[in-house]
């Protein structure tokens, strides 16, 4: 079926190495709209997330009857349908959080990591992987909303978890960290240029990182001259 | 003067530092103990040497010959023994050495034979032959062999353009010329004239040189042809030929065009001098004038011989403590030279010696602020602080598309910028990488050109030798079958068939013979050979044209 | 020749057909799920309609079915509508109570502002929310409730307390305060809300005396 | 609900048709990819990347198979070209198939030479001429300095001369600016 | 180092010190209209900006002395303290500043490098996070009869201030006021009656205006500048004002006024004109100010906030490559075949 070590690189790159948000920057346009607090950046991407792992599983499944020319057209049915059906079934079932993710679940549609995945991976891979793939690329996108709705919130609002009680109900609003008191309100953080900062500053931190991994693997090769 | 006249875009006034040799008189020639006499100092071929070590010189005589139509001869300037043709450091900005040839001098400086040559006696192409024999080379600087440009031939140049500007700084070889040698300049020029057909005829010369003026006006009134003799502004480069056209006649050399497409040809006064002591005299070009000053106790103009250490120069001039290295040529465009030790060449105006006071270390290069300062001051209209940024991300595409091959390397980008960029030297690198990689790109086409033909060579040679064994095998098996021929009538068909395969056989075998001994491509090609070979050629020339998209330099330059 | 267009049409009826039963099992897919969400999805819409009017229209003032009351009111100016908007009737018994309007601000800073107002049959005001609106956020937005309780400052007035000249900001010399430096969104709010009232008063006898069982609008 | 699925199923079978039509009618011969990657090879046609040539080469990476940094003769300058044209990161030189050297022509040793024709028969490019039991030469301007015919050699005649910087193939260096301070490594 | 071996005398502190020689009559006007509060405001950027210049630098391992004396930093942080309202509070001054140094500059690679003009990212960074504080303008000493001391002003700066006294000193600007009234359906005429609104450019604020031209002029008669930039943006604002003035002069103010709102003035000559991120050739130079000077007046007019010129600036600045690219002047030898020769 699948080895552990298969699992381990399938996170590993869908978290860090091939990190969506940071790395392949994919679907940038719901990832700077919806990260201006924890909660929304976090609801949207694990309801991504799930979109991700149905429609990889999906295609993954149809990708030996679908001929190269029109694998386009039905992957994008087949996401467009599945979200669909979330976006009818959260509404119908899960009201509340449907009203707080609702316009943006149909956005998932267009959100070009699911599509990219599914062609990329799914329609290339066994359905068993393709799943798990979907699913660490979305946390990693997940992981890359909840920082940036973090670093939004605090520097924009000053405080943490707010419009926790629009997903938990209204006695979750004591979960509401105000990280910094009396905060004046710095409002680019939430404004949609701030969100392009934020993530650049996210992307600069990542790639810094990356080069000083680099160099200590370098350096830690003997140098014989 | 009512002649109207144009001012070209750009152009800057670096302090003129003139006086400090103009006011000497002219020194003459020293002669060193030791010449060192470089075979390349004209552009084009370099001439190739026909001495041998041991061999005693005359003066004037040829120690070089012209190596095909773009070269010129090179001649010894004073009598005696050769003892090296060797490489030698040479004044060239790569500081690598190149072939000379040595000639320890005897101090009779005896002369070769002269002929003067009579202009109406032979015909043009043969006074041509001559002059590229005396060595004559543009000595403005560029050093092209002058009887190329004498040749007119498609191009009908009716403007003759005289260059009397030396618009750079601290040189005045050029206008001590003129101050002295009016009458032999304008000889010159009638023997141009001569040779090119012009009808009309100017000479340009800055108007901070009123004594040349005055004395090339004299002299252009003594001719029995018109000369118009034009006091231009002074400002740098007004005497580089392009921006000299520009003010004289307000026409522009097409980019990537010679002025000849426009009917101008423009030759520096101190090569009409040359012309006339070549033709009048038959005397080769082996001495030029030189200034030499800067940082030296006397700055004077000197009649040099080629070949002459410039240290000797100096040392006559006054050397002074203190100096920072020998330039070639002026400030701005000047070429900095390893030592002193190198020899004078034919391209060799002026011998500027640097000292910390006179040119102080330029200030530290801060980052281009695109202040379009550079674009101001350039007299070829470019737009530096693209060239400058394209150039130093190694986007060679991008910079030849913003026309660097229009440079003409001045360094009045330089001069202005604030930042104090060395913008010049990204040019030129980027200029000299632009031809390495076509030149790299023309290696492996016809390398790619000679492994597909290999390539080709070998599967066709495969072929031929399967088709030759199954031939044989075939033949083989007719003979077995024709050496029971009785055994069953059935096999009378087959007795034909053998006789067929025979047949078959052996022109299989004549074909393949005639394949090998033809030349490789034959028009005995299968279709199938035909059409492999089709293939290839389609696909080479599309790799070509891929590989020639982003250089176009060739055609201009 | 025309190998190639054999090979392409075969190819193409290929490529529809697999096409169409992808599309036929994912069209039957949505609207078997569609079938099976639809009453919940409805339910859940009404639900969050009448959270919406709880909070201009106490639920205790009145005991009708208030969703099933509504109407449509022609465009108007007092109500800055272009287009017919949704009004409620509150009834306790037959009697009318109150009233819930639509009514829209039509000088933000940013362009409309869309209100919910609800009024007591005697025209005073039980609530106003800001259901739509796109004002400078940190600047103008203090009138959304969630941001700021600013709004309720308009709970329990009426044309006639505060009087009517007084239906300004406070900056204006009126009676409700402003943020700082902000003063144009409170004040289309302020305007918007004295224009309903008066609409309402104006209008009063043909709302209130519109049909207990109103035409539902679709 | 009957609209939606008719909808559907017009839009699926017009887009199956058009698609399926163009996916044949318009099929691209060859590969065009192949060709610019072709063209960005340094034609040396050594071998050293594994497959048999520039060309091959640039087949195996068009079609995926091969990595964009095997080919040493090229260099980082290559890789550079290679990772731009197919938009994917360079990455440094494999260095388990050499280290890339000087420009380089095969001389060979005339006085040494036995003329047995196997150097010509390895000289990818045609550059060596010379026929059996005659000496052998290397056409430097034509030599790609592959070094393929070294090995076959039984005598050992043939040596790579390195090309040496002479004043026509002189180039201006790329202006060295300090404006960085730079950081001096103390570590040993 | 090969040739050439001489230079001329520019440098960049030369070109950047003219600047701020050039602003200083401006200065002078704002201290005696609006008080010396604006000292303390540039001093403030100016401390700020050269800290974090050197703290850059540093960062990026370059040498800091010949970086910090090419005064770019300081030219930067006097812009900016001169597009603020007279009594920003200094944590304003600071992030403005910081965020023009650290983000607008140096994290777009350096002098040189910068695709926007650093002040005027610090100024929108600013309007956008902080719209209630940058609009605190003390009024004009032609309307209140007096300045504001240098310790009110500190006090202003520094919070200091007893809790609404702030909103009794401050005033809205002509553009804001005008903005207002036109929101609310009043016209200009009716506007324009009030005080703040001077002889063509708004009380006090008109004369702030004639300063700065008079110091842009400066910049162009010592060739720091050239007239394209500043004249193009100023036709921009004349023209289209007066088109929208000429179509309906009640709704749209008049072209005077506009031109002499002040930040026009500082616009067109001082940061329009910036080098680094506005277009380099001369045609090039004439779209960009123009098309500075009309969006100028579309924000003021149709936009989110009362004064348009740093959007305008910014906006432009992202233009700046494509019309350089279209306005390539031609080379010579270029123009008598009017096309390149080669191809």
């Amino acid at each position: 079926m699948i080895t552990r070590q298969e699992i381990l690189d399938l996170f590993r790159n869908g978290l860090f190495k091939q990190n969506t948000g940071l790395v392949q920057l994919l679907g940038l346009c719901p990832l700077l709209a919806i990260s201006s607090s924890v909660i929304n950046g976090l609801s949207l991407g694990l309801a991504t997330t799930l979109v991700m792992a149905a429609s990889s599983g999906a295609v993954s499944g149809v990708r030996n009857f679908v001929p190269n020319e029109i694998r386009i057209p039905v992957f994008v049915l087949i996401i467009a349908a599945l979200v669909t059906v979330i976006d009818l079934t959260m509404n119908a079932f899960v009201h509340p959080l449907y009203l707080v993710l609702g316009i943006f679940i149909p956005l998932i549609t267009t959100n070009c990591i699911v599509l990219a995945r599914a062609d990329a991976f799914a329609a290339k891979n066994r359905p068993l992987h393709s799943v798990i793939d979907a699913v660490a690329m979305g946390l990693g996108l997940t992981l890359v909303l909840l920082m940036l709705g973090a670093i939004r919130e605090v520097a924009g609002q000053g405080t943490l978890l707010s419009g926790i009680d629009l997903v938990f109900g209204a006695e979750a609003q004591r979960f509401v960290v105000h990280v910094l008191p009396n905060y004046q309100g710095f409002l680019l953080a939430i404004l949609p240029p701030g969100a392009f900062l934020a993530l650049g500053l996210l992307i600069a931190a990542n790639n810094w990182n990356k080069a000083r991994a680099e160099q200590r693997t370098r350096a830690a090769v003997p140098v014989t001259a | 003067m009512s002649r109207e006249l144009f001012t070209f875009h750009g152009g800057v006034h670096p302090p003129e530092h003139k006086s400090e040799s103009s006011g000497r008189p002219l020194h003459p020639p020293l002669l060193p103990r030791e010449l060192v006499i470089p075979l390349r100092q004209h552009l084009g071929n370099p001439a190739k040497p026909i001495v041998e070590v041991g061999q005693r010189v005359l003066k004037g005589q040829m120690i070089g010959e012209a190596d095909g139509y773009i070269s010129t001869a090179v001649h010894a300037s004073s009598s005696g023994v050769v003892t090296a043709v060797e490489m030698r450091p040479v004044p060239h900005v790569s500081r690598l050495p190149d072939l000379c040839v040595v000639i320890e001098t005897d101090g009779q400086d005896e002369w070769i034979e002269r002929t003067p040559l009579d202009p109406h006696a032979m015909s043009l192409a043969d006074l041509r032959m001559h002059v590229r024999d005396l060595g004559i080379a543009g000595l403005g600087g560029a050093v092209f062999p002058s009887a190329v440009k004498l040749d007119p031939g498609a191009h009908h140049c009716p403007v003759l353009i005289i260059n009397g500007g030396e618009c750079e700084p601290w040189i005045t070889c050029d206008d001590l010329l003129m101050r002295t040698r009016a009458d032999e300049i304008m000889d010159g020029v009638a023997i141009m004239r001569h040779l090119l057909g012009s009808l009309q005829i100017l000479v340009g010369i800055e108007e901070n040189k009123p004594e040349a003026i005055a004395a090339m006006q004299a002299a252009a009134a003594r001719l029995d042809f018109a000369v118009e003799v034009v006091p231009v502004p002074t400002i740098y480069p007004g005497g580089g030929a392009k921006q000299l056209i520009y003010t004289l006649t307000g026409k522009e050399v097409p980019s990537g065009k010679l002025s000849t497409d426009i009917g101008i040809q423009v030759f520096n006064v101190g090569t009409a001098q040359a012309l006339a002591r070549a033709v009048r005299h038959g005397e080769p070009l082996i001495s030029r004038l030189v200034t030499v000053t800067g940082h030296v106790l006397r700055p004077q103009n000197y009649e040099v011989l080629i070949g002459t250490p410039m240290r000797v120069l100096i040392a006559e001039a006054g050397e002074r403590d203190g100096a920072t290295g020998v330039v070639m040529g002026g400030p701005m465009m000047g070429v900095p030279l390893a030592s002193a030790d190198v020899a004078v060449v034919k391209a060799t105006n002026c011998v500027l010696v640097r000292s910390a006071e006179l040119f102080p270390p330029l200030p530290r290069e801060l980052p281009c602020i695109r202040c379009t300062r550079c674009a101001d001051a350039c007299p070829a209209a470019l737009q530096p602080q693209e060239l400058f940024r394209f150039a130093k991300a190694g986007d060679f595409g991008r910079a030849q598309e913003y026309h660097l091959f229009d440079c003409i390397e001045c360094g009045c980008c330089n001069y202005v910028c604030p930042s104090h960029i060395p913008l010049v030297d990204y040019y030129r690198y980027a200029k000299s990488e632009i031809w390495a990689r076509e030149k790299e790109k023309r290696a492996a086409d016809l390398a790619r050109e000679r492994h597909e033909f290999r390539q080709f060579r070998l599967e066709r040679e495969k072929k031929e030798k399967a088709e030759k064994l199954a031939a044989k095998t075939q033949a083989a098996r007719a003979q077995a079958a024709s050496a029971q021929p009785a055994e069953s009538p059935a096999t009378a068909p087959s007795e034909a068939d053998a006789r067929k395969a025979l047949i078959a056989a052996a022109l299989a075998r004549a074909q393949a013979k005639k394949a090998e001994t033809a030349p490789r491509n034959t028009e005995h090609l299968t279709p199938e050979q035909q059409r492999t070979i089709d293939e290839i050629e389609a696909r080479r020339a599309k790799i070509r044209e891929l590989a020639h998209q982003p250089l176009e330099t060739e055609e201009k330059k | 020749m025309k190998d190639v267009v054999r090979a392409a049409l075969d190819n193409s009826l290929r490529t529809s057909a697999i096409l169409l039963v992808f599309a036929v099992v994912g069209t039957a897919m949505l609207a078997f799920t569609h079938q099976r969400t639809e009453p919940n999805i409805t339910r859940s819409q009404q639900a969050e309609k009448l959270t919406l009017l709880d909070q201009v229209l106490p639920r205790s003032l009145y005991d009708n079915d208030l969703l099933a009351s509504q109407q449509l009111l022609p465009p108007s100016d007092l109500l800055g509508t272009r287009q017919p908007s949704a009004m409620w009737v509150a009834r306790r018994g037959a009697e009318p109570v109150a009233v819930a309007l639509e009514a829209i601000a039509p000088d933000g800073y940013s362009g409309n502002i869309h209100l919910l107002i609800g009024i007591t049959a005697d025209g005073h005001i039980t609530g106003v929310r800001v259901t739509a609106h796109r004002e400078t956020p940190g600047l103008g937005d203090y009138i959304d409730r969630a941001k700021s309780p600013w709004i309720d400052q308009f709970t329990g007035t009426s044309l006639v307390e505060p009087p009517l000249r007084h239906w300004r900001v406070a900056k204006d010399g009126g009676r409700f305060d402003a943020r700082a430096g902000a003063t144009i969104t409170p004040r289309a709010v302020v305007k918007a809300v004295k224009d309903a009232l008066e609409y309402y008063s104006r209008q009063r006898t043909a709302l209130l005396a519109a049909p207990a069982q109103g035409v539902p609008s679709p | 609900m009957l609209a939606a699925i008719g909808v559907m199923v017009l839009l699926a079978v017009a887009i199956g048709l058009v698609l399926g039509w163009s996916a044949v009618r318009f099929k691209v011969e060859g590969n065009p990819l192949a060709e610019k990657v072709d063209a960005i090879l340094p034609q040396t046609q050594c071998g050293q990347c594994g497959y048999p040539g520039c060309r091959p080469y640039a087949d195996a990476i068009a079609s995926g198979e091969a990595d964009i940094n095997r080919c040493v003769p090229g260099g980082e300058d290559v890789v550079k070209k290679l990772a731009d044209l197919l938009g994917v990161d360079p990455k440094p030189l494999d260095g388990a198939l050499g280290e890339p050297k000087p420009k380089s022509v095969a001389f060979i040793d005339e006085q040494a030479c036995i003329g047995c024709t196997l150097c010509i028969q390895a000289c990818p490019v045609d550059a060596i001429v010379g026929a059996a039991k005659q000496m052998h030469t290397v056409i430097a301007k034509e030599c790609t300095g592959c070094e393929l015919c070294v090995a076959p050699c039984p005598v050992n005649c043939i040596s790579m001369v390195p090309i040496e910087e002479d004043l026509p193939h002189w180039k201006w260096k790329h202006p060295v600016v300090m404006m960085k301070t730079v950081r001096t490594e103390t570590r040993a | 180092m090969p040739a050439p071996f001489i230079t001329g005398r520019a440098s960049v502190t030369q070109v950047m010190g003219w600047v701020l020689i050039a602003l200083l009559p401006g200065i002078a006007v704002y201290v005696w209209l609006f008080g010396p509060g604006i000292l303390i405001t540039l001093g403030m950027a100016t401390v700020t900006a050269l800290a974090a210049e050197a703290a850059m630098l540093k960062a990026r391992g370059y040498p800091v002395k010949p970086f910090l004396v090419d005064l770019s930093a300081v030219v930067t942080a006097w812009l900016l303290a001169l597009s603020l309202p007279s009594l920003a509070p200094w944590w304003l001054i600071v992030t403005g500043t910081l965020f023009a140094i650290v983000v607008a500059k140096h994290l777009y690679g350096g002098l040189g490098q910068n695709v926007f003009n650093p002040a005027m990212v610090g100024y929108a960074v600013l309007i956008v996070s902080f719209p209630v504080q940058m609009t605190q303008w003390a009024g004009p000493l032609a309307l209140t009869g007096e300045s504001l001391t240098l310790a009110q002003s500190a006090a202003a700066i520094f919070g200091g201030l007893p809790k609404g006294t702030l909103d009794a000193v401050t005033m809205a600007t002509p553009l804001d006021t005008l903005r207002t009234g036109l929101l609310q359906q009043h016209t200009v005429d009716e506007v324009m009656v009030q005080p703040i609104f001077g002889q063509f450019g708004g009380t006090g604020f008109e004369w702030l205006a004639v300063a700065f031209l008079a110091g842009g002029l400066l910049m162009w008669a010592r060739r720091i500048i050239g007239w394209q930039v500043p004249l193009a943006f100023l036709a921009g604002v004349w023209l289209t004002a007066g088109f929208l003035h000429f179509y309906d002069a009640g709704r749209f103010g008049a072209p005077w006024f506009h031109l002499f709102a002040p930040s026009v003035m500082l616009g067109a000559f001082f940061i329009a004109t910036d080098p680094v991120s506005g277009s380099t050739t001369p045609r090039g130079r004439l779209i960009f100010g123009f098309g500075a000077g009309l969006l100028t007046i579309v924000i003021r007019t149709w936009g989110g906030f009362p004064d348009g010129v740093a959007f305008a600036i910014l906006l432009m600045n992202v233009c700046v490559p494509l019309i350089d690219q279209y306005t390539q002047p031609p080379i010579y030898g270029a123009t008598r075949t009017g096309k390149d020769t080669q191809k």
